[in-house]
């Protein structure tokens, strides 16, 4: 399932949800982004995160389709937030449940790294020195990598 | 046909969405981008750099030689950066 | 922090303490093991776990510690439940807190998946042909192993 | 010694604990296995295969080469299956 929101939203109750009333469901995976107090060295006090409507939805539901596709996963989850979040923040959950641990570990890793490259949103960022554009880092474009060259299957 | 800038791109040509006629020998996402920086308004600025210009069309990430006709919905934008 | 109890955990409260206060933290990577009510192809009703007192909390503990010696985090937590569970009950929580998301996900993943093979915990299922103690999975000791090969910081 | 069973180990042993006084010629673990097997009450056939016989003195995993001396607390179990 796929939620792109301003509001916040409770982990426990997601994740409760996620297996909700499915005893085949061995494992459950989560990742949580916050909001971080630094950014590139600098201060940062608050963050901004605008998308772009209708096509955020559109790829989160492809990579979540392409996560279903090389995993056995009986339920996943991703939210993402928009709009202006300050420290400590929750920015993004990514969760997978799964009859085995591996699927569910692997694929929600698979999840977070490729929504951090295909999904778009883009961050500005509030800090002493005035706003400024949070720049994609190279280590984003490698983690995604990892995941088409095949080697999935041994992760890690 | 509507474009729209987002980010950065956004910001730096002050406009989040416009309607464009694309001009009849402008046929994929190479031609439009040439022509929309011969149309100033800091679009020659904003969109020099072709690494960090990214173009969606029809919500898809394309490539320069992708064709763009009357009805697309466009979008260009600089990488991604959310999670 | 390490855990060992017969009590059920709320996954919300036990995300949010870990994260709390610290800014710097960007990341928060979790399992959570449940009891399915499948076990080697057998209806299980129940799980009954078995651990060895003191021994449980020194290997946990231990665990924990060449997580952190491994990656770069803020703050770990495994709680560990034993008595008697049934089908959709949580069993264990681990759960990793980093600035980094990498050092989370691999970290988290290598925790559970040690855990699996040397924390002294015995789980003995209920099913229609009676009670029997669940064997030991060759799996598990494969992907323990994974992480002992030099191989995690190329992880997945 | 104390020696603790767990699992099915204790299961068939029928005994969760025992406090034993060992042979001055048993050193370490090998020879402690061997000793246990001859005491009957079930310990022979339960310990009798070494591959899923662990053994842990004073909470640490061991081999059968460790010594094993009075004072010790000693763990036979099977293969692990928490988690």
């Amino acid at each position: 399932m796929i939620r792109v929101q301003r509001e916040d939203f409770d982990i426990g109750v997601e994740l409760d949800r996620l297996a909700a009333g499915n005893r085949r469901i061995g494992g459950i995976a989560s990742f949580i982004g916050l909001v971080r107090d630094l950014g590139g060295g600098e201060r940062v006090s608050a963050l901004t995160l605008e998308h772009y409507p209708g096509m955020t939805e559109k790829k989160l539901a492809e990579i979540e389709l392409e996560a279903h596709r090389r995993w056995p996963l009986d339920a996943t989850l991703i939210i993402h937030r928009y709009g202006r979040l300050e420290p400590g923040d929750r920015i993004v959950l990514v969760a997978t449940a799964s009859p085995h641990r591996e699927a569910a570990l692997a694929a929600c890793h698979f999840l977070i790294d490729w929504l951090k490259t295909d999904a778009p949103f883009w961050k500005s960022e509030e800090t002493p020195q005035g706003d400024r554009w949070v720049e994609a880092r190279p280590d984003d474009d490698a983690a995604r990598q990892r995941w088409t060259s095949g080697r999935e299957a041994e992760d890690p | 046909m509507k474009i729209l800038y987002f980010a950065w791109l956004r910001a730096r040509i002050g406009c989040a969405e416009e309607e464009v006629r694309l001009p009849p020998q402008v046929r994929d996402v190479a031609g439009m981008l040439d022509w929309l920086r011969s149309r100033g308004g800091g679009r020659a600025e904003a969109l020099q750099n072709p690494a960090i210009v990214h173009v969606a069309v029809n919500q898809d990430y394309v490539d320069l030689d992708h064709p763009v006709r009357e009805g697309d919905e466009v979008a260009i934008f600089p990488p991604v950066t959310g999670g």
